[in-house]
């Protein structure tokens, strides 16, 4: 089922991003998509009643089936990239705002 | 009009979308196991290099990745190096935020901070700093690493940067912090190459599974990385903090 | 239908939901606010599928700091008195 | 003595690091980098090197066959080229050139997939930063919009196929992505080409090019032009003709974008009215011809199209960039006779049309030549009229424009002082000689087009293609 949602959210923050002109809701239209595809990763590395990888006092051996860690591994890095894509984008936006008083793409006069 | 064309395309990728993948992986349900002699299943039993033994928890000693945290395992030893380079990319970020949101304006005058806000923020703020402190160099036993602590190192000296008038993140001296933690990273990856013959290699011995200092260079390059994407934020916020005043 | 499955569906339904009224809300304000409980299910969905690093890290970045940079770009919007 | 590649990744972004650090030695931290990196790149080990210790097919490889060796090669020397040409406008950025860089290495050498998502998000990010040069922040962010969209879809297509091979290293990914069935790997292929795309300039994805390109100065048009997009076209060349070699339908739907970007590209070329949009359009094109023929295995040929690209590109970018500067105006139209004025821009930005456009005598003819025996060894006869056709597009519009800068008088006669620019340098010293040293080598390769092929892919073949399929030489009875 998450796997599902994660899909559709994909595609949500795809219409997200197509369906404005404004700069701010582009970006939150991009973290949709981030957040859509980091949670696709993890269910696609979630194994059935797969316990979380790590080794402690209370299960101290490999002997439980654990869920992918290398996926997880890929969403750490996934996340963090996203952050810094929206603190980049954000900064433009900002030099849109102040060059043109909007946050709205249309009136940059599009392709110069 | 524009919504209407949007939808269609968004819908129209969606379908191939959902059809291609319920080609491929099934759109519902998890897989049972993982595949058999894939890179994950390796990593969990620590035998990439072929010392098939049992690994078992404050027993196991001189294993592969003295790691008990598998994914930090994963993000610090045999992925070392694409930590390396999201290290790079937060580093390009705080770097263009800074070159683009331009100087910090000396004189600003800012809303007043209210008087919750200021006591609240002198509790809270050692407590988050020892809670990211303590993520990060728990990063191999416990959930969380370099990443999430360096972060609550920065969202502290974010509420701290709310609450106090005259307090201005030294950015000068974030900038110094994220460049040289970025080099101490790269001089181990380059002491690796020299000592053992691979960038990155865990030179440091591993000590047994589960106590503190049982990784080699995990906790290390966890404690570097730490410092790093806590200043790397901290001066992303200080830049988007005080443009957005001045602006 | 054991706990594991309604969770599931629970959190499904509410990624769905938090995400279309993020993309299709008016306001901004609304739309970022919907984010930052788009990415709190999230973690929630992490925590379930048993990836806590991933849930810890979601959380401080996600929920954290993206909504903070947001709304701080959103603030001078009301001082420049443009329309939210 | 030779040296481990990763120190061709590591000695950029090391110093990348120290410059944020040092501010006031940036300029010097800059030179050394980028030196270092030119001279090293010839130095490198062949083969196979793993990071961190561990067994190959579980650890990440850096990969450093005769293929990328060439693009190594490319991105280092261009980059110092670029540096070289506009040292000036490059204090603001150190620390993102440097890392760009490390990044554009990383990108061409690594043997892991999850990497080259990685290094292909460092090289985006240093990009969106250069392209905040050009003024124009709507452009720049269109740029970022468009690469993050290109980087889930990447993400995407890479789990799926991570979902059933187990396995993110190139050459285990090659082996096992060959059992599974046709149709369930053409949308994880579709999706890694709609990623790898925005970078090389593809069609549904290259809607930024013409904003970022179109305003770049001599230092970011020499970077994006020549050093990015060499570097994306080799990944694309390595994913598509050696990790996930495309089925029949995926194939052919990566082919029909790839002509269909290098058509394109050439109408648009033609159509436009600014110097630096005929040049942005002619990339897009040359890119969508090495798409083409990674796509169908030509695996030579495309090398040749981009080495050809890059040299070409580097020259005329730079020189439309400095003309830019100082004669204020873009639009060729105003720029007349411009080269009279400087001569050696002049002379070596119509060496570089020539041989973009495959005349003889010049490197391009041979580059040219091999795209199309290549086609018509395989019998077929459609996408070499498609290429003509667009060569002779190509040698229109670039023979415009080089007689609107040579001789706007009136028919058949030299420009005479009035009717030119006024007398302007456009390069400075470090700039013409390198200029001049580039357009030497497209001249010589020209004269010695077999010596070139043999340098190119010593081993007669890259990737497992055939090589050469055709020979230049003098003497009778060429190795083909």
């Amino acid at each position: 089922m998450i796997k599902f949602a994660s899909l559709l959210l994909i595609i949500i923050g795809l219409y997200g991003i197509l369906s404005t002109r404004n700069v701010i809701k582009i970006l939150v239209g991009i973290n949709v998509m981030e957040i859509g595809i980091n949670v696709f990763i993890i269910a696609m590395g979630f194994v059935n009643d797969g316990a979380a990888p790590i080794l402690s006092v209370d299960n101290p051996v490999n002997v439980l089936k654990f869920v992918d860690p290398v996926a997880q591994a890929l969403v750490l890095t996934s996340i963090v990239i996203g952050l810094g894509i929206t603190a980049l984008g954000l900064v433009f936006a900002r030099k849109i705002h102040k060059k043109y008083g909007t946050y709205d793409l249309s009136e940059t006069g599009g392709e110069s | 009009m524009k919504k209407i064309f949007a939808g269609l395309l968004a819908v129209a990728f969606g379908i191939v979308l959902l059809i291609g993948i319920s080609l491929n992986t099934g759109l519902f349900g998890y897989n049972d196991s993982l595949p058999e002699d894939g890179a994950a299943s390796h990593y969990i039993s620590k035998d990439v290099n072929g010392k098939t033994d049992e690994v078992v928890f404050g027993e196991t000693t001189g294993a592969e990745t003295g790691s008990a945290n598998m994914v930090t395992s994963v993000i610090a030893n045999y992925r070392s190096f694409d930590t390396l380079g999201e290290v790079t990319v937060l580093f390009l970020a705080a770097l263009g935020v800074s070159l683009l949101a331009g100087t910090m304006d000396k004189g600003r005058k800012r809303s007043g901070s209210g008087f919750i806000l200021r006591t609240s923020a002198r509790i809270l703020f050692p407590l988050m700093l020892v809670t990211g402190i303590y993520i990060f160099t728990h990063g191999h036993l416990t959930p969380g690493g370099g990443f999430p602590g360096g972060s609550m190192i920065a969202s502290s000296f974010l509420l701290l940067y709310l609450a106090d008038e005259s307090f201005r993140a030294n950015v000068k001296g974030f900038k110094v912090a994220e460049g040289l933690a970025g080099t101490l990273y790269v001089a181990i990856g380059i002491v690796g190459l020299l000592a053992a013959g691979y960038f990155l290699v865990n030179f440091l011995p591993t000590g047994t599974v589960g106590n503190l200092l049982s990784a080699g260079i995990i906790p290390v390059v966890y404690v570097i990385i730490g410092l790093k994407v806590g200043s790397e934020i901290t001066g992303i916020v200080a830049d988007m903090f005080n443009e957005e005043v001045k602006a | 239908m054991n706990w594991f499955d309604i969770l599931e569906a629970g959190i499904s339904v509410f990624l769905v939901v938090f995400a279309l009224t993020a993309v299709i809300s008016r306001k901004l304000l609304t739309s970022i606010i919907f984010l930052s409980a788009l990415s709190m299910t999230a973690v929630a969905g992490f925590a379930l599928l048993s990836a806590p690093d991933v849930a810890v890290t979601e959380a401080v970045i996600g929920s954290g700091l993206v909504t903070f940079i947001f709304v701080a770009s959103i603030r001078n919007l009301r001082k420049a008195g443009d329309g939210l | 003595m030779m040296i481990n590649p990763v120190l061709l990744i590591a000695i950029p972004l090391g110093l990348a690091f120290i410059a944020v650090v040092f501010k006031k030695l940036q300029g010097w931290i800059l030179a050394i980098g980028v030196a270092a990196n030119a001279f090293l790149v010839f130095f490198v080990e062949k083969g196979e090197t793993a990071i961190g210790g561990f067994k190959l097919p579980f650890a990440i490889s850096l990969v450093l066959d005769d293929f990328s060796f060439i693009g190594v090669i490319l991105v280092n020397v261009l980059t110092l080229a670029a540096v070289a040409v506009a040292f000036r406008k490059t204090e603001k950025y150190v620390p993102v050139i440097l890392a760009g860089l490390a990044g554009l290495n990383g990108m061409v050498l690594t043997g892991d997939m999850f990497n080259l998502f990685v290094f292909m998000e460092i090289t985006a990010i240093s990009a969106y930063i250069l392209s905040s040069e050009g003024r124009k922040p709507e452009q720049s962010f269109n740029y970022l919009v468009i690469g993050s969209i290109g980087s889930v879809l990447y993400l995407l297509g890479l789990i799926l196929i991570y979902g059933q091979t187990g396995t993110l290293n190139m050459s285990l990914m090659a082996e096992k992505s060959a059992l599974i069935g046709q149709a369930a790997m053409v949308l994880p292929l579709v999706l890694i080409f709609a990623g790898i795309a925005v970078e090389a300039k593809l069609l549904p994805m290259s809607g930024w090019v013409r904003g970022v390109l179109g305003n770049s100065n001599a230092l970011t048009g020499v970077m994006f032009a020549s050093v990015y997009s060499s570097a994306a076209l080799m990944v694309f060349g390595r994913v598509f003709s050696q990790v996930l070699i495309p089925g029949t339908t995926a194939g052919v739907i990566i082919i029909v974008i790839a002509l269909l970007t290098f058509a394109a590209g050439q109408v648009s070329a033609f159509r436009s009215k600014s110097l630096r949009q005929v040049l942005l359009y002619s990339s897009i094109a040359q890119s969508g011809l090495a798409a083409a023929l990674f796509a169908t295995g030509f695996v030579f040929p495309a090398v040749l199209v981009i080495i050809n690209n890059a040299a070409g590109k580097m020259i005329m970018f730079s020189t439309a960039g400095n003309l830019e500067e100082k004669y204020g105006t873009d639009d060729y139209v105003g720029l007349g006779g411009a080269f009279v004025r400087n001569m050696p821009a002049g002379v070596a930005f119509t060496i570089a049309a020539l041989s973009l456009t495959g005349l003889p005598l010049v490197f391009g003819f041979y580059a040219k030549l091999n795209v199309l025996a290549a086609y018509l060894n395989q019998g077929t006869f459609f996408v070499p009229a498609v290429v003509l056709a667009g060569t002779i597009i190509e040698g229109a519009y670039f023979i415009r424009i080089l007689i609107k800068l040579w001789a706007p008088g009136k028919e058949g006669e030299w420009a005479d002082a009035d009717q030119s620019v006024g007398e302007k340098k456009i390069f400075n010293p470090a700039g013409t000689v390198v200029v001049i040293l580039v357009t030497l080598l497209i001249i010589l390769s020209g004269f010695l087009p077999d010596s070139v092929g043999k340098l190119v892919a010593p081993g007669g073949g890259l990737l497992g293609d055939e090589g050469p399929s055709i020979s230049l030489t003098m003497e009778k009875g060429g190795d083909q």
